[in-house]
C-alpha cells in the first residue's frame, strides 16, 4: 500500500518540519526580541504550573510571577500548583521565617459598655469606621466602639464583641493583623507573644487624669506609678505607659507583678494563651508585617468640618 | 452580493446569535477569570479578537494547502513520487495538532514581538497573550472553519473564515465586557456566600445567554430582509 | 507557554525530543487514520444511505451513485442517483441545507426520477428549539412531504391543507416548518431543471454509473 | 535554567492513593478547581454525550499522564509545555477518530468539543502538577482519579439537565408523562444556570462538610499520609 | 440647579430678638476653632485674664488666635470633643465676680451703636487684614476658615466680587436673619471694609426670598454705599459657596478650589459684622449669635453667646429641654453635628443648637438601595451619591474617585430624600476618610 | 428589612443599651428626612400605576386574568419568603417588590398559559432574578423578565405565538392571532415573495385600525393589549417620579424612528405608530424598563437605556424569530446598565476633581 506509506511519511514529515520550523523561529525570535527581565521572574514562572488558568486573579502565570517578584502579592494564590508550588515560590523569593515568637493581636481597651461614661444612642451605619465619624457615641474618643469591624475582618473567628468590647480568643488568633488594619481607632496592635500570657496596657486614652475619669471608669489615668516601679520595662508616651517588649522577659515575674500591683486602675492585664499547637501551626507561615502601636486618636486625621 | 450576505450572516451569527461564549461555551475560562474589571476584560477581548484572526488566517492557509483532502502540497509530493493523480492524500488527521501548534507559536511570537517593540502595548494587551493559548475560542474558530471546509454543501473560503473569526472575537469582547461591568456591580452586592465568585458569574452568564437567545432567528430575518432589499 | 531562554547550544539541538515526538506522533496518527478512515467514511455514508430506501421507495442503497451537478445558481452540488436493485433509475436524493429558526438545517430530499414528485424528506442535522422546532425530525412531520408536487413551491399553512402543495405547519413551530419548506423549495428551484435534463439524457438502461457528469 | 521542577529533583509528593482520592472529591476538577468548563457546559444536556465526553477525556488524561510520566526525565523546562501539548493533541486526535469510527452518532453530537479537549486546562495541569514529577503508577492513579472526578461532575450536571429538560435519564423516562419538559435545560442558559447552582450547592456542602459522614470518611482516608 | 425644600421651621425663632446669654460660671475656650493649625495656650493655669485677652496664639498663616470671652481665671488645661468629632485641648476660664460689661452694654459693644459707612478710605487694606487676623476672625457660617486668609490680596488672583452670604438655608436657624434684622449696619460697614481689604469692585449681599424683611432692612442700611442686595430663590443649599456663586455670578467654583479661583470671596453676614467690630472697635471675636431652636427646647431664642460657653448654659437660658428631647444638633438639621452631651463648648463657627424630639428622629429602618436615582436628581453638585456611598462602604476607592467623591460637600440632600433611609452622607464621609492620603 | 444587620455582633449590644435608654441620640447628618418617601411607598405607587392595566386585563380576559395574576403574585410572595428563610434573613415580603414582580410577570404572560408556567416563572423570577444577587436592590436583571424568559425558553410551545389562539377559550377577544404575529408573518411572506402586496393588504386588514390597538380590544399578553390603560398608569408613575420619564421617552422615540425606517424599507407590515401601540412596547417602556434597580442612575444614562431598549426591540421584532422583543431587549439592556452607569457619570458642578497623582 504505497498510499499508506506516503501518508505516514508525509504526516511525520509535516509535523517534524513544523516542529523544526517552530523551534527555529521561536528560538530566533526569543534571541532577537529578548527583553532583559528580573531573573527571578523566570524562575518563578518555571515553578508555576503554566496552566495560565487565571485563578490567581492575574492574567496568566507570567503576570503572577511578575507581581511576585515585585513583591505585590503573596505566594499561595496558585490553586493548580497547590502547597508545593507555594513553598517553591517562597524559596525562590527568599521569604523566610525570621521571627521566633508569634505575634498576636491585642486590644488596648478594656472598658466594657457600662464602664464607659457619656454614652449616647447611635443611629447610623453600624460599623466602627462609620461611627468613628460621629462625635459623642461615647465619651472616650480612644476606646473600643464595639461595632465589631475587627470581628468581621477576622477570618479565623477569633474576635467576639463581649459587652461592647472587642475580645480576642487566643485559641484562634494567628496574628494576621487584619483586625488591627481595620480598627479605625488604631487600638489593636500586634504584640510579640514571648509567653503564653503576656502583660499589656489595656487602655489607649492619652488624656489627663481628670478627662479620663470623666469618660471612663477604668481607663489609665497616666499616674506613672508603673514607670517608677519598672522604669526600663515601662516608658511613658505622654500620659500613657508603653511596655518595651524587647526587654520584656516572661521569666522575671517579680517585675511584672510589681507593675501589676502598682497600677491603681488595674489597667495592666495578662492576655492570651496560645497553645503549642497554635505556635506550631504558624511556625512555617509567613508572618505579617507588625503593626506598631499608634495611639493617636484618628479623628485627628479627618478634615476639619465646621 | 450573495457572498456579502453570507459574510454578514456569518459575522452576525458568530457575534450575537451563536455567541462563542454564551452559545458555544468556548472561552469560558477567561470569561470567568478575567472579567473582574472592565478595563482588563476589554483588553482581553481585544487580544482574543486579534489572535483569533491571525490564527484563523494561518490555520485556513495550512488547511487549504496541506491538510484538506486533495490539498495541493501533499498532492504535489505524491505525484512527484510517482503516484497517480486519482488518489487523494488526506492529512486532515493532523489538523488538531497543527492548529494547536500554530496557535501556540503564533501567540508566543506575537507576544515576544509586542513585548520587544511596543512595551506600552504589551502592558495593556500583551499580558493577556499567554492566557489565550489555552483559550478554546481560538481553537474552536479554526475547528468551525475546518468543518465548513470539509462540508460539501457550503464550502468556505478565506473571507468566510475571517468573518467567523472576527465575529467570534467581537462577540467574545462584547460578552466579557458586559460581564465585567456586571461583576464590578456585583462586588457591591450582597450575594449569598455559597454563590460568590464563579457561581454567581455563571448564573449571570446564564441570564445573559437567555437574553442573547432573543437573537434566535435573526440570521433568518436578516437573510430574508437583505434578500428583499437587494431584490 | 513558557518563555524560552536563548539556548547555549543550537535551539534545535535542544528540541530534539520535540522533533522526535513530532515524528513519532505524526507517524502514529497517520497509522490510526489509515486504520480507521475507512470505517469513518462508511459511517458517514451510512448516515445518508440508510435512509435512501425510505426517501425514494423502491431504491437499493447499494446501487446508488454520487454525482456532482451544477445547479441553476452555477454552484455544483452533490446528488445521489438511486436505482432499483436491477439498476433501473428510480429517483434522486438531493441534499439541501439552509437557515432554520436557530441554526442551519441539513436535510435530504427524495425525488422521483422525473423530478415531478417529492417522495420523501429527512432531516439530517438541526439545532432547533428543543421541544418545539426539533419536532421537524419527527417522522409524522417528515411524512407530510411525501408525495407532494415537486414542480411548484410548497406552501406552509396553519389550517388543514386545501391544495396539494400545502403543508400543515407544526403547531408552535411555524418558523421551523417554514424553514424546512423554504430549503426544499430553494433546492428544487436550483436543481429541478438540471436533474430533469440528466434524467432524460440518461434514461434507464443507457446510463453508466461511474461516468463523470457535468 | 534552574533545577526546579525538572530532572534532578527527588520524587516526592502525594502517593498514588492520595492522588486518586484527591481527584474524585477534595480536588474535584469541576467543583473545586473549575477546570474544563467548556465541555462541562456544552455536552451535559443529556447523560449519553456527557458520559462519552467523560470517557474521551479520561482516555486522553490517562494516556497523556502515562506519556508525560515516562518522558519526565527528558523534559526541558522551557519545552515541557510544548511536549505536553503535542502529546495531548495526539491522543485527542486518536480519541476523536475512535469515536467517529465506533460511536458515530455521539461523535456527531459532540462535534467540536472532542478536539477542544486539547485546551482543557485539566489535562495540562495534571501533566504539570503530577505526571511530570511523579512515577508511572502515581500518574496513572492521578489520571484515573481526576477522570472519575471529572466524570462525576459531568454526570451530576447532565442528570439535572436531562431529567428536568427531557424527563429522561440516559434516554429512559424517569418523570411522569405529564412532566412539562423544561426546554431551557437543553439550551445554553440552562447549562450556565445549572452549573452555577450546583457550584453553590457544592460550596454549601463543603461548608457543612464537617458534619457529614461522607466527608469524615474522606478525611480519614486523607489522614493516612500522616 | 438642584436641591431640596425641607420644611423650614424658621417660625420657631424668627421673631425672637437677640438676647444676651447671662455670663456663665465657666467658659472653655477650645484651642482649635477653625480650619488650620491649632493654637498654643499662652497662659499658665490660675492666671487672671480679661475679656478679649489672647488665650491661644495662632501658629502659622492659616490659623486664628482665640481670646477670652469673659473675664476670669484660667484653669488647668483639659480636653473636649467638638461636635465635628475633633478631640481638642481647651482652656477653662472661671468667671470673675465682676464682669466689665453688663448684658446691655455687651450687646451694644458687639452689635449696637454707630457703624459709620463713610470715610473708610483711611483704613489701609493691610491694616484691615491685620485687625481681622488679630481679632481671630473666622468664617461664622460654619466652615470656620480664617477670614484674614480670604481677604489677603493676591496679585495672581485678584478678587472682583465680594459676596455677603445671608442665605441661611438650613432649616430652623435664624441667627443670621436676626442679625440682619437687628444689626444691618455693622454688616454693611464690615462688607465695605472687607471690600477695601480684598480690593473687590462689587459687593453683593445675598439672601433668600423667605427673608424679604431682612433684605429690606439691609437695603436701607446699605443706602448710598453702592452695595447691592440680592434676593435669591429659597432652596436648600442655596447658601453653599458653590451654589451661591452659580446663582449670583453664574460661574462655577472648580472642584477642590475656592471661590477665589473665579475672583470671588464669600463672607457670612456674621463675619462681616465681626469684621466691622474688629476694625472699627479693635475688639476680637469673643461672642456670636446662636439660634436655639427645635421642638425639644422650651423656648426658641436667638442668643448672643460668649465663645466657649457650654451648650448646657445655652439650653438653660432657653428654659431647658422638654422630656422628649432626644437629639442635640450643633448647627442646622441638614449639616449640623450631633453632640453626645451638652457639656460641649460653643465654638466660633457654631451657628445654632437644634434640639429634636424622639418622634422627629425616629428614622425609618434602613433598607437596600433600589437605585431609584432620587439622590442623583437632587444632588446640587451633580454627583451620583448612591454610587459613591456604596463604593465607600465596599472600600472601592477607585470607584469612589471615579464618581468624584472629593467634590461632595456633604449637604445632605441625598440622604434627606433617600427612600431607603441610607446614611449616604456618612458613607461618603467614610469614603473621604478612606481615600489614600496625599 | 434589616438585611445584613441581624448578624452584626452588636445586636445584643443594642438590646442591652435599650434598657438604660439614654436620652441622647447621636447620628450622622442630615437629621431630618422626607419621611413620606420610602421604598414600600414607591412599590405601592407602581401597583397603583398598574391598576388600570390590571383592570383592562380583567375586562378583556375575565377570570383567566384574575387567576393568572393572582397565581403569580402569590407564588412570588411564597418564593420571597422561602428564599429569605434559606438565607436566614428576616422576611422581606413587606417591601412590596415581590408583589410588583408577580404582577408584572402575570401581566406579561398570555391568558392561556397553564398554571405550572406561572408558578415556575414566579419562583425563577424571585430566585434567579433576585435572591441570588442578594435580594431587592442588588439584582442586575429585571426579575419579572428573567422569570418570563426562563419559561419562554422552557415552554416555547405554551408561550409561542400560537399559544394566544386556542380553541379552549370562550373569550371574544382571542379569535385572532396577536397583531404582531400577523404583521410578522405578512412581512416575512412578502419578503420571501410568497404573497403579493395586495394579499398583504388584505391580510393586514384586521389590524389596520389604530383604535382597537390603542384601546386594547385585541389579542395579546394580559397587560399589553391596551395602550390606553398603560399610558394612564405609566403617566401616573412618571408624574409621581416613581418611574423616570427619560426611559419611556427613549423607548418610544427610538421605537418610532426605527420602526418608521423599517416600514420605509418594507421590512415590516406595520407603520411606526402601529408598532408603538401594539404589543408590549408601551407596557415595557413604562413598567418594565423603568424598574429603577436595573436601569441606569443618571438622566442621561436612563435616556440612553431607553433608546437602547427601543432600538433592540424593533430590531428583534423585525429580524428575530420572535414576534415581540421587549423581554429580550430589556434583559440585554439590563446587562449594559453597569457599563452605561460607568460611561454616564455626570460632570460635577465645578468640573471633575483634580486626580491625585497615581503612584
Amino acid at each position: 500500500m504505497p498510499t499508506t506509506t506516503v501518508a505516514l511519511a508525509l504526516a511525520a514529515a509535516v509535523l517534524g518540519l513544523l516542529a523544526i520550523a517552530m523551534g527555529f523561529v521561536l528560538g530566533w525570535a526569543s534571541r532577537k526580541f529578548h527583553v532583559a527581565a528580573d531573573p527571578r521572574v523566570e524562575l518563578l514562572q518555571a515553578a508555576l504550573p503554566g496552566a495560565n488558568c487565571g485563578g490567581c486573579g492575574y492574567v496568566g502565570c507570567s503576570e503572577y510571577a511578575g507581581a511576585l517578584a515585585e513583591g505585590d502579592t503573596t505566594v499561595g494564590l496558585c490553586a493548580p500548583g497547590g502547597g508545593d508550588c507555594a513553598q517553591k515560590l517562597a524559596d525562590i523569593l527568599g521569604v523566610e521565617v525570621t521571627e521566633s515568637c508569634p505575634y498576636r493581636a491585642v486590644v488596648h481597651c478594656s472598658a466594657h459598655r457600662d464602664q464607659r461614661l457619656q454614652r449616647a444612642d447611635y443611629d447610623g451605619e453600624r460599623t466602627c469606621v462609620s461611627a468613628n465619624l460621629v462625635a459623642g457615641v461615647q465619651g472616650c474618643t480612644y476606646g473600643c466602639l464595639g461595632f465589631g469591624d475587627c470581628a468581621q475582618a477576622c477570618k479565623y473567628g477569633a474576635i467576639e464583641i463581649v459587652g461592647g468590647l472587642s475580645t480576642i480568643n487566643y485559641e484562634k488568633c494567628v496574628g494576621c493583623g487584619a483586625c488591627s488594619r481595620v480598627c479605625p481607632r488604631n487600638i489593636i496592635t500586634l504584640v510579640p507573644f514571648k509567653a503564653e500570657r503576656m502583660m499589656v496596657v489595656a487602655c489607649s486614652n492619652a488624656d489627663a487624669a481628670a478627662d479620663v475619669r470623666a469618660v471612663c471608669e477604668v481607663g489609665c489615668i497616666g499616674c506613672k506609678a508603673c514607670a517608677r516601679v519598672a522604669p526600663e520595662l515601662v516608658t511613658m508616651g505622654g500620659a500613657l505607659p508603653q511596655i518595651n517588649y524587647d526587654l520584656y522577659n516572661p521569666e522575671e515575674s517579680e517585675a511584672l507583678e510589681s507593675v501589676l500591683e502598682k497600677c491603681p486602675r488595674k489597667r495592666y492585664l495578662f492576655v492570651g494563651r496560645p497553645t503549642a499547637e497554635d505556635l506550631a501551626a504558624v511556625a512555617d507561615e509567613e508572618l505579617p508585617e507588625a503593626v506598631t502601636a499608634d495611639f493617636k486618636t484618628t479623628v485627628d486625621d479627618t478634615e476639619w468640618r465646621g | 452580493m450573495e457572498t456579502l450576505t453570507a459574510l454578514i450572516l456569518i459575522f452576525i451569527g458568530a457575534a450575537l446569535i451563536n455567541n462563542f461564549v454564551l452559545h458555544y461555551f468556548v472561552g469560558i475560562c477567561p470569561f470567568l477569570g478575567v472579567s473582574r474589571r472592565v478595563d482588563t476584560a476589554f483588553g482581553m477581548g481585544c487580544a482574543v479578537t486579534f489572535v483569533i484572526s491571525i490564527s484563523t488566517l494561518l490555520n485556513w492557509t495550512f488547511t487549504h494547502f496541506i491538510l484538506r483532502p486533495g490539498a495541493p502540497l501533499p498532492a504535489w509530493v505524491w505525484q512527484s513520487l510517482g503516484g497517480s493523480a486519482q488518489t487523494q492524500i488526506d492529512l486532515s488527521v493532523l489538523s488538531y495538532i497543527i492548529y494547536i501548534f500554530v496557535i501556540a507559536s503564533s501567540v508566543q511570537f506575537v507576544e515576544m514581538y509586542v513585548r520587544r517593540f511596543f512595551p506600552p502595548l504589551y502592558k495593556s494587551f500583551g499580558v493577556f497573550l499567554p492566557l489565550i493559548t489555552t483559550n478554546c475560542a481560538i481553537l474552536f474558530a479554526s475547528l468551525e472553519v475546518l468543518k465548513h471546509m470539509q462540508d460539501s454543501t457550503e464550502l468556505w473560503g478565506l473571507p468566510q473564515a475571517l468573518a467567523l473569526a472576527l465575529g467570534g472575537g467581537i462577540g467574545f469582547t462584547l460578552a466579557i465586557a458586559l460581564m465585567a461591568g456586571i461583576r464590578e456591580e456585583l462586588d457591591l452586592c450582597d450575594v449569598p456566600r455559597a454563590l460568590r465568585g464563579a457561581g454567581i458569574a455563571l448564573i449571570v452568564a446564564g441570564i445573559m445567554a437567555m437574553a442573547f437567545m432573543g437573537f434566535t432567528g435573526v440570521e433568518k430575518g436578516v437573510e430574508t430582509a437583505l434578500g428583499s432589499l437587494l431584490r | 507557554m513558557t518563555q524560552p531562554t536563548p539556548g547555549k547550544g543550537g535551539y534545535i539541538g535542544q528540541a530534539w525530543l520535540v522533533i522526535l515526538l513530532a515524528l513519532l506522533y505524526g507517524g502514529g496518527l497517520a497509522g490510526v487514520e489509515n486504520a480507521l478512515s475507512g470505517k469513518i467514511k462508511a459511517n458517514k455514508r451510512a448516515e445518508t444511505y440508510s435512509v435512501i430506501p425510505d426517501l425514494v421507495p423502491g431504491s437499493d442503497p447499494d446501487k446508488t451513485d454520487e454525482i456532482m451537478v451544477r445547479g441553476e445558481n452555477a454552484k455544483e452540488g452533490l446528488v445521489y442517483r438511486t436505482r432499483r436493485t436491477d439498476g433501473s433509475h428510480v429517483g434522486w436524493v438531493l441534499p439541501a441545507a439552509g437557515q432554520g429558526f436557530a441554526d442551519r438545517i441539513e436535510l435530504l430530499i427524495g425525488l422521483d426520477s422525473g423530478v415531478t414528485t417529492v417522495r420523501g424528506m429527512y432531516v439530517l442535522n438541526q439545532r432547533e428549539t428543543p421541544g418545539l422546532g426539533d419536532y421537524i425530525t419527527r417522522a409524522d412531520f417528515q411524512d407530510l412531504f411525501r408525495d407532494k408536487p415537486a414542480d411548484r413551491p410548497l406552501a406552509v399553512v396553519k389550517t388543514d391543507p386545501a391544495a396539494d402543495n400545502e403543508i400543515r405547519a407544526l403547531s408552535g413551530a411555524t418558523i421551523s416548518s417554514e424553514s424546512v419548506a423554504a430549503i426544499v423549495n430553494r433546492a428544487l428551484a436550483n436543481f429541478r431543471e438540471p436533474l430533469r435534463a440528466l434524467a432524460v439524457e440518461r434514461s434507464p438502461g443507457n446510463a453508466r454509473p461511474d461516468e463523470a457528469v457535468e | 535554567m534552574s533545577t526546579e521542577g525538572t530532572t534532578n529533583v527527588p520524587e516526592e509528593g502525594p502517593t498514588a492513593l492520595e492522588r486518586f482520592i484527591n481527584g474524585v472529591l477534595p480536588e474535584n476538577p469541576i467543583y473545586r478547581q473549575l477546570l474544563g468548563m467548556c465541555p462541562t457546559l456544552a455536552v451535559t444536556n443529556a447523560m449519553k454525550p456527557a458520559v462519552t465526553m467523560a470517557a474521551a477525556t479520561a482516555f486522553v488524561l490517562i494516556c497523556s499522564n502515562i506519556m508525560v510520566s515516562l518522558l519526565r526525565r527528558l523534559l526541558k523546562p522551557h519545552l515541557r509545555i510544548l511536549v505536553f501539548t503535542l502529546t495531548i493533541a495526539t491522543f485527542v486526535t486518536i480519541a476523536d477518530r475512535f469515536l467517529a469510527a465506533y460511536v458515530y452518532e455521539m461523535s456527531k453530537q459532540l462535534g467540536p468539543y472532542v478536539p477542544l479537549i486539547i485546551v482543557n486546562c485539566l489535562i495540562i495541569s495534571r501533566a504539570e502538577i503530577c505526571a511530570s514529577k511523579q512515577g508511572l503508577g502515581v500518574a496513572i492513579s492521578d489520571g484515573v482519579g481526576m477522570s472519575l472526578g471529572f466524570g462525576l461532575g459531568l454526570a451530576t450536571i447532565a442528570t439535572v439537565r436531562e431529567v428536568l429538560g427531557s424527563g429522561t435519564w440516559f434516554g429512559l423516562h424517569v418523570m411522569p408523562a405529564s412532566w412539562p419538559n423544561w426546554g431551557i435545560m437543553a439550551l445554553p442558559p440552562g447549562a450556565f444556570i445549572t452549573l452555577g447552582l450546583l457550584l453553590a450547592v457544592a460550596e454549601w456542602a463543603t461548608e457543612k462538610r464537617a458534619s457529614t459522614a461522607l466527608w469524615r470518611t474522606v478525611r480519614m482516608l486523607w489522614s493516612w499520609r500522616h | 440647579m438642584r436641591g431640596v425644600h425641607p420644611p423650614e421651621r424658621k417660625d420657631l425663632a424668627e421673631r425672637a430678638p437677640i438676647e444676651v446669654l447671662p455670663t456663665p460660671a465657666e467658659v472653655r475656650i477650645a484651642l482649635l476653632q477653625h480650619l488650620g493649625a491649632p493654637c498654643e495656650a499662652v497662659h499658665k493655669p490660675r492666671t487672671d485674664v480679661a475679656l478679649g485677652d489672647v488665650v491661644g496664639e495662632a501658629k502659622g498663616f492659616v490659623s486664628a488666635p482665640v481670646h477670652a470671652s469673659i473675664s476670669g481665671t484660667t484653669g488647668r488645661m483639659s480636653v473636649a470633643t467638638l461636635p465635628n468629632g475633633r478631640h481638642v485641648a481647651v482652656v477653662p476660664i472661671r468667671a470673675a465676680e465682676e464682669q466689665p460689661l453688663s448684658d446691655r452694654a455687651l450687646f451694644d459693644d458687639v452689635l449696637g451703636g454707630e457703624w459709620p459707612t463713610a470715610g473708610l478710605e483711611q483704613c489701609e487694606p493691610e491694616q484691615i487684614v491685620d485687625a481681622v487676623r488679630e481679632a481671630g476672625l473666622v468664617g461664622l457660617g460654619g466652615a470656620a476658615f480664617p477670614t484674614h486668609v480670604k481677604l489677603t490680596r493676591n496679585e495672581d488672583r485678584p478678587i472682583r466680587t465680594l459676596l455677603i452670604n445671608g442665605c441661611e438655608c438650613e432649616p430652623y436657624l435664624t441667627a443670621d436673619y436676626a442679625l440682619m434684622m437687628e444689626a444691618p449696619k455693622p454688616i454693611v460697614a464690615g462688607a465695605l471694609l472687607a471690600q477695601r481689604a480684598a480690593g473687590a469692585s462689587e459687593v453683593i449681599i445675598c439672601t433668600e426670598d423667605n427673608k424679604r424683611e431682612a433684605a429690606e432692612s439691609l437695603r436701607q442700611a446699605a443706602e448710598g454705599t453702592g452695595i447691592e442686595v440680592r434676593v435669591l430663590k429659597t432652596k436648600y443649599p442655596q447658601g453653599g459657596e458653590k451654589q451661591l456663586t452659580v446663582a449670583v455670578l453664574g460661574r462655577e467654583v472648580p472642584t477642590g478650589g475656592l471661590p477665589l479661583d473665579i475672583g470671588a470671596v464669600v463672607l457670612n453676614v456674621g463675619t462681616a459684622a465681626a469684621t466691622a467690630r474688629a476694625v472699627m472697635r479693635g475688639k476680637p471675636l469673643t461672642h456670636r449669635v446662636l439660634t436655639v431652636s427645635g421642638a425639644g427646647i422650651r423656648q426658641a431664642k436667638n442668643l448672643l453667646v460668649p465663645v466657649g460657653a457650654s451648650y448646657r448654659d445655652v439650653v438653660d437660658c432657653c428654659g431647658g429641654l422638654i422630656p422628649e428631647a432626644a437629639r442635640f444638633v450643633a448647627g442646622g438639621p441638614m449639616m449640623g453635628f450631633t453632640i453626645g452631651s451638652l457639656d460641649v463648648p460653643v465654638t466660633k463657627g457654631a451657628s445654632g443648637l437644634t434640639v429634636l424630639t424622639q418622634a422627629e428622629v425616629r428614622k425609618a429602618e434602613e433598607t437596600t438601595c433600589v437605585r431609584c436615582g432620587r439622590c442623583v436628581d437632587v444632588c446640587p453638585l451633580n454627583l451620583v451619591p448612591t454610587k459613591i456611598a456604596m463604593a465607600s462602604k465596599a472600600n472601592d476607592m477607585e470607584l469612589a474617585q471615579r464618581h468624584h467623591i472629593t467634590a461632595c460637600m456633604e449637604c445632605g440632600c441625598c440622604a434627606y430624600v433617600c427612600p431607603a433611609s441610607i446614611p449616604l452622607v456618612q458613607l461618603i464621609r467614610l469614603g473621604k476618610v478612606r481615600l489614600p492620603k496625599g | 428589612m434589616a438585611e445584613g444587620k441581624a448578624e452584626k455582633p452588636d445586636a445584643a449590644a443594642t438590646a442591652e443599651s435599650k434598657q438604660e435608654a439614654p436620652a441622647v441620640r447621636v447620628a450622622p447628618s442630615p437629621h431630618i428626612s422626607k419621611t413620606a418617601l420610602t421604598t414600600r411607598w414607591m412599590m405601592s405607587d407602581v401597583l397603583v400605576g398598574l391598576a388600570p392595566v390590571v383592570a383592562m386585563a380583567v375586562v378583556l380576559f375575565r377570570w383567566y386574568a384574575v387567576v393568572q395574576i393572582g397565581l403569580c403574585v402569590l407564588t412570588c410572595l411564597v418564593a420571597e419568603t422561602l428564599f429569605c428563610w434559606m438565607r436566614r434573613r428576616p422576611t422581606s415580603i413587606d417591601d412590596g417588590s415581590a408583589v410588583v414582580t408577580g404582577a408584572i410577570l402575570g401581566l406579561s404572560l398570555p391568558w392561556s398559559a397553564p398554571w405550572h408556567i406561572a408558578v415556575i416563572g414566579s419562583v425563577v423570577a424571585i430566585g434567579l432574578g433576585k435572591a441570588v444577587f442578594g435580594g431587592l436592590g442588588y439584582n442586575i436583571f429585571n426579575p419579572a423578565m428573567v422569570g418570563r424568559a426562563f419559561v419562554m425558553l422552557s415552554f416555547a410551545r405554551e408561550l409561542g405565538a400560537s399559544a394566544y389562539v386556542t380553541d379552549r377559550s370562550q373569550l371574544d377577544v382571542v379569535t385572532q392571532a396577536t397583531p404582531l404575529t400577523i404583521a410578522k408573518k405578512v412581512a416575512a411572506d412578502l419578503a420571501a415573495g410568497a404573497i403579493t402586496v395586495g394579499d398583504a393588504q388584505v391580510q393586514m386588514e384586521s389590524t389596520r385600525q389604530l383604535w382597537p390597538l390603542f384601546l386594547g380590544n385585541v389579542n395579546g399578553s394580559l397587560g399589553e393589549t391596551s395602550a390606553l390603560a398603560v399610558l394612564i398608569g405609566g403617566l401616573y408613575l412618571c408624574l409621581r417620579r416613581s418611574a423616570s420619564w427619560e426611559i419611556p421617552a427613549g423607548v418610544i422615540l427610538s421605537g418610532l424612528v426605527l420602526a418608521g425606517a423599517a416600514d420605509r424599507l418594507g421590512l415590516t407590515a406595520f407603520t411606526a405608530l402601529h408598532h408603538v401601540v401594539s404589543g408590549s412596547l408601551l407596557f415595557g417602556a413604562f413598567f418594565i424598563a423603568t424598574d429603577p434597580v436595573t436601569s441606569p442612575l443618571t438622566a442621561r444614562g436612563k435616556f440612553l437605556f431607553g433608546l437602547g431598549v427601543g432600538v433592540l426591540l424593533v430590531l428583534l421584532r423585525v429580524f428575530s424569530g420572535y414576534p415581540e422583543g421587549v423581554m429580550f431587549a430589556v434583559l440585554l439592556m439590563n446587562a449594559t446598565t453597569p457599563l452605561l452607569n460607568r460611561w454616564t457619570i455626570p460632570r460635577p458642578v465645578g468640573g471633575p476633581a483634580p486626580q491625585p497623582e497615581k503612584a
